[in-house]
């Protein structure tokens, strides 16, 4: 027994260090996947140092092994399976149903020990209020993490609209109410340890649901992120509860980590947290606004055949995918298109804007996902020099992303979002279903050119016209 | 008050070190990084184990402690697989540079 | 165990944060920089504090104490101000500009 | 008494926050002076502390205030003393002896614990030896910091030259010989916790000698950064001693970072940290050498008369100084030559390379005590497109870093580091003693050049001349 402390301890401090090189690694490009291996083993060897320290201290019943072995075996399973089924253009919903259940974990951990508080404890009334307050804070977070995750989940899916009274003011009413009513029960169960449990569980996950639901679904992988930072934070709590030192440090470190994270991301997308937690859908409003800020007053619309036409003269093509294309899962297709052209031996590049899409890398990811090389990928830095001697631009499904108000309209909103220069090439073709706005809710001055054309239609359906009218031209059939 | 001191210590320089640890994200690695934070975060299974140990014989508490361990490893080992895939896409493409 | 524990869990913790703290610097800073984390590490005239006020009356454990707080203070007065003359010579370029 | 621990106990936690914010921001140009306040502040809070905290428990004696006292009293005055005093460019040494000072500090209160070993602590075994282990730390590694930095201040006060033998491989032996003996005065010392304890602090002392002796005077700043370093482990280890984990936290810290900023310089100036410490002085080889690489065919050489003419004549005047100019101590004197330019409107900038000197800011520093203006300082990046439209570079004391071999020749040891293109003006006048080489101790391309000339002398004498003949001249005479 008195080799097992130090052991423990030692498999303790290695799984942190461990715990940090991960996620350190996970923020550079070259070490990210050995960095997410080095976590899992890292998790590993600390669920192993605890089985080690009980088996050796107080020993584990028969009893204890059947229900770690079920809980384990059950939530392993749908884990791997869920991971592996999953479509890769439905990770953020998935993250965050990741994430909500490990905040339920947590809630769950604190109310099994407020139900039934161990008697063994006997740290004094300093001691008693600390566990308690930990309990307060780890059914808070953990519920505010689980519904507000699930929530997230529900509306990326599409499971859940946002309802328009989300939209008014009154629903600050309601959160404020909530986190009374939550703060209430928190007093208290900090005073006598039980009553108020349930107050606060309900109380606060209404309040996750009331937070969440306002927000339009573009600004979620933000949302998830923060949720992500607190189910660290409950974590952290919860290893107060249970006298963890491991858990406290490890949920610390995520907790933190997840805020600069979220941070970085609304930085990325040029939007700031308060805007994207109180500012209420985004697209909700613009939607209703249709165009938003100015009419059309010159636009160009052509048939697919036409568009055909010009991409079977190009010498140049690029393709600017956007959140669209995600929404028509036409990836596939597109990739159909771009190897007739290739064989035509048209020069075919992809230009990828860091926030095309809906969630950091979308495109990365849809794109690999129908097997396009790597090389082809362009991003924004790199292709925005090269726009001038490009024949033809194909925008499918993407608008913020090639406004030129971006640089040109200091009054904006987008002003100072990076954006890719699009109008500078010989002819631009825009797929899109119709005039409405994107993310932003904003009038693209880029339709207005007289080097744009649009192409109306849903991406997938005017890709297979494309690629139909290609085939009927005996573009790239090598003869 | 000696773990309480230790944890408050521990609860702190994690923060600090946690706050250090990103710096600079590409955007690409965004989703992924989240995707790896959430499984770690599911290291309360730690605490769902610690409960279910000490619970001894009282059934109601073994069941919550086991469904609560379920979620957490529903977490953590979703979450780091589903991660390297999303991995998987860029480095396979990283190769082929 | 327990202050070894936490003094572990503290050292471990220190050093990553460090390691961590400093990024990229740039090289007009690397002298101040130098110089102040170097009156930082005076931060052991607490340990001289502590020996004097346990020596008692053992009178040369209080003399080695008085010259290791001594010493101490050399360096950190020393090096705090020393470090703000430097950054005061930047700073009031700075604030011409 | 019970208010207290938890009042201490806070107040640690704030300190250790302070001095990681204090570190964070002395890295930013921004926040580095009230980063170093925020610092300060720490410590004395951390002092206040610890005197709150015995007040409080133990209680202080009056003999052990008026030790206190005195230590303070002393050690404070001759440290500001000294900080007020010292001429700027003697910063390197005068860090060294302070971080000598710190290391010192904390051998001495390892002696002090190890020659009377208080009867209170009851930690088993395991505890006495962790703390003797602690002890041995704090011995071996202030006992190298002590030395190490005393040797480097000598060295660069010009007290201490390089021995001839010290570059042989004889010292490498000396060197483990040392190890050796500290390391079996360790195992003493460790196994009854007194003997050995003056061998450990002779055999140390002597290590530090014989690793800081053979290095070079121009390698200095990076020896001195990781001394610090070990300064701040030496600190960890009295925490470990005396009990404190503030101190371990600070200790940890400054040695950690004190480590990564090492890096940071040697990569700032193009070497690595394994030949700094093991490779012997680069300026020592190079000296005997002479040129080193190469004979020089073509030199033009000038005297001052020329040059005043030639700066007479032009428009824009770019100066480059360098470790010559602060060794010549010429900065005033080339302050009112550029006083006389100025008058005369020709535009005088100065162009200012990252390392160049013999610290970093070297020259920023020299500068702005001959009060030159801070907008006429050119970063290397900012001036290297403009000296094709330069009309006359001087350049000071400057060698490495105008040497065009670190861009033209892939076989040179320079190769690689960014350097100023002054070779691309119009005329160029090089103002040093001879034709020895710099601190890297190879030939400079630049000085065979056809527009470049010679000016020997030493850099503030030939900056007298200049004057004169400037004056002579009439240049700048407002007539
Ligand atoms: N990447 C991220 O991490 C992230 C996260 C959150 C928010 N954002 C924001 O999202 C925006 C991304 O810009 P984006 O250019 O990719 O997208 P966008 O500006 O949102 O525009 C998407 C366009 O696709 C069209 N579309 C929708 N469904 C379509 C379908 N089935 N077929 C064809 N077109 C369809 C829409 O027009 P119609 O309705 O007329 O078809 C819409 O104009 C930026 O503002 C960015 O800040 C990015
Ligand atoms: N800044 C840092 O942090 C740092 C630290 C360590 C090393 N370094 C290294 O130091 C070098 C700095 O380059 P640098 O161009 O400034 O200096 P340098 O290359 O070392 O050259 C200095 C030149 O000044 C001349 N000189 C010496 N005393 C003089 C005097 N009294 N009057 C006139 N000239 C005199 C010397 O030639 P004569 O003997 O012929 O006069 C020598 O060629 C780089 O290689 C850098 O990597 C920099």
């Amino acid at each position: 027994m008195t080799f097992i402390a130090p052991i423990k301890f030692a498999i303790d401090l290695l799984a942190v260090l461990l715990l940090a090189l991960g996620i350190k690694g996970l923020s550079k490009v070259r070490s990210a996947r050995e960095a997410n291996r080095l976590a899992a083993i890292a998790m590993m060897l600390a669920a192993f140092g605890v089985l080690l320290n009980s088996q050796g201290t107080i020993g584990i019943s028969i009893n204890s092994w059947i229900w770690i072995i079920c809980g384990t075996l059950i939530g392993g399973l749908l884990g791997a399976l869920t991971a592996k089924r999953v479509p890769m253009t439905a990770m953020p919903e998935i993250v965050a149903l990741f994430n909500g259940c490990g905040g339920m974990s947590s809630l769950l951990v604190a109310l099994g020990v407020a139900l039934f508080p161990s008697s063994e404890s006997s740290d004094g009334i300093v001691g008693e209020l600390i566990r308690n307050f930990s309990i307060v804070v780890s059914l808070f977070v953990g519920a505010i993490t689980f519904s507000g995750s699930i929530v997230a989940m529900a509306k990326l899916q599409g499971w859940l609209s946002t309802p328009s009274w989300t939209q008014s003011k009154a629903r600050h009413f309601f959160n404020i109410f909530c986190a009374v009513l939550a703060s209430i029960g928190g007093i208290y169960l900090l005073i006598d340890g039980k009553n108020g449990l349930f107050l606060i569980l309900i109380a606060s996950s209404l309040l996750g649901v009331g937070v969440t639901l306002p927000i339009g679904g573009a600004d979620m992988p933000v949302v998830i992120s923060l949720l992500n930072s607190y189910s660290g934070v409950a974590a952290a709590a919860a290893g107060f509860v249970v006298g963890s030192q491991l858990l406290i440090v490890a949920g610390a470190m995520v907790g933190a980590a997840g805020l600069i994270l979220t941070q970085v991301m609304c930085d990325g997308m040029n939007r700031s947290l308060v805007s994207v937690l109180f500012g209420g859908a985004l697209g909700a409003s613009s939607a209703s606004s249709g165009g938003g800020g100015g009419e059309y007053t010159n636009i160009t619309s052509c048939s697919p055949e036409e568009c055909a036409l010009s991409l079977e003269a190009a010498e140049r093509v690029v393709i600017v995918p956007g959140y669209g294309l995600a929404v028509a899962q036409a990836q596939h297709t597109l990739r159909e298109v771009t190897r007739v052209l290739e064989n035509a031996d048209i020069e075919v590049t992809y230009a990828i804007h860091p926030v095309a899409g809906r969630m950091p890398g979308h495109m990365n990811v849809l794109l690999a996902e129908a097997d396009v090389p790597y090389e082809q990928l362009k991003e924004m830095d790199i292709i925005n020099p090269e726009f001038p001697a490009t024949d033809v631009v194909l925008v499918l499904g993407a608008n913020d992303v090639v406004n030129p108000q971006a640089k040109t309209d200091q009054s904006s909103p987008l002003y100072g979002m990076p954006v890719l220069d699009v109008q500078e090439a010989r002819t631009v073709f825009v797929v899109k279903r119709g005039m409405s706005a994107g993310y932003s809710g904003i009038k693209n001055d880029l339709f207005d050119l007289p080097n744009t054309s649009m192409v109306f239609g849903d991406a997938k359906k005017v890709l297979g016209d494309l690629l139909l009218e290609l085939k009927e031209l005996g573009v790239g059939s090598k003869g | 008050m000696s773990f309480f001191s230790e944890a408050l210590w521990v609860l702190l320089l994690g923060s600090l070190l946690g706050l250090e640890l990103i710096g600079k994200v590409p955007p690409t690695l965004h989703t992924p990084l989240m995707s790896g934070a959430n499984a770690i975060s599911g290291i309360t299974m730690l605490a769902a184990l610690t409960l279910i140990i000490k619970s001894g014989d009282n059934l109601p508490l073994l069941i919550i402690g086991s469904i609560s361990l379920g979620f957490a490893l529903f977490n953590v080992i979703g979450g780091f697989l589903v991660t390297d895939r999303m991995l998987a896409m860029f480095s396979r493409k990283k190769t082929r540079k």
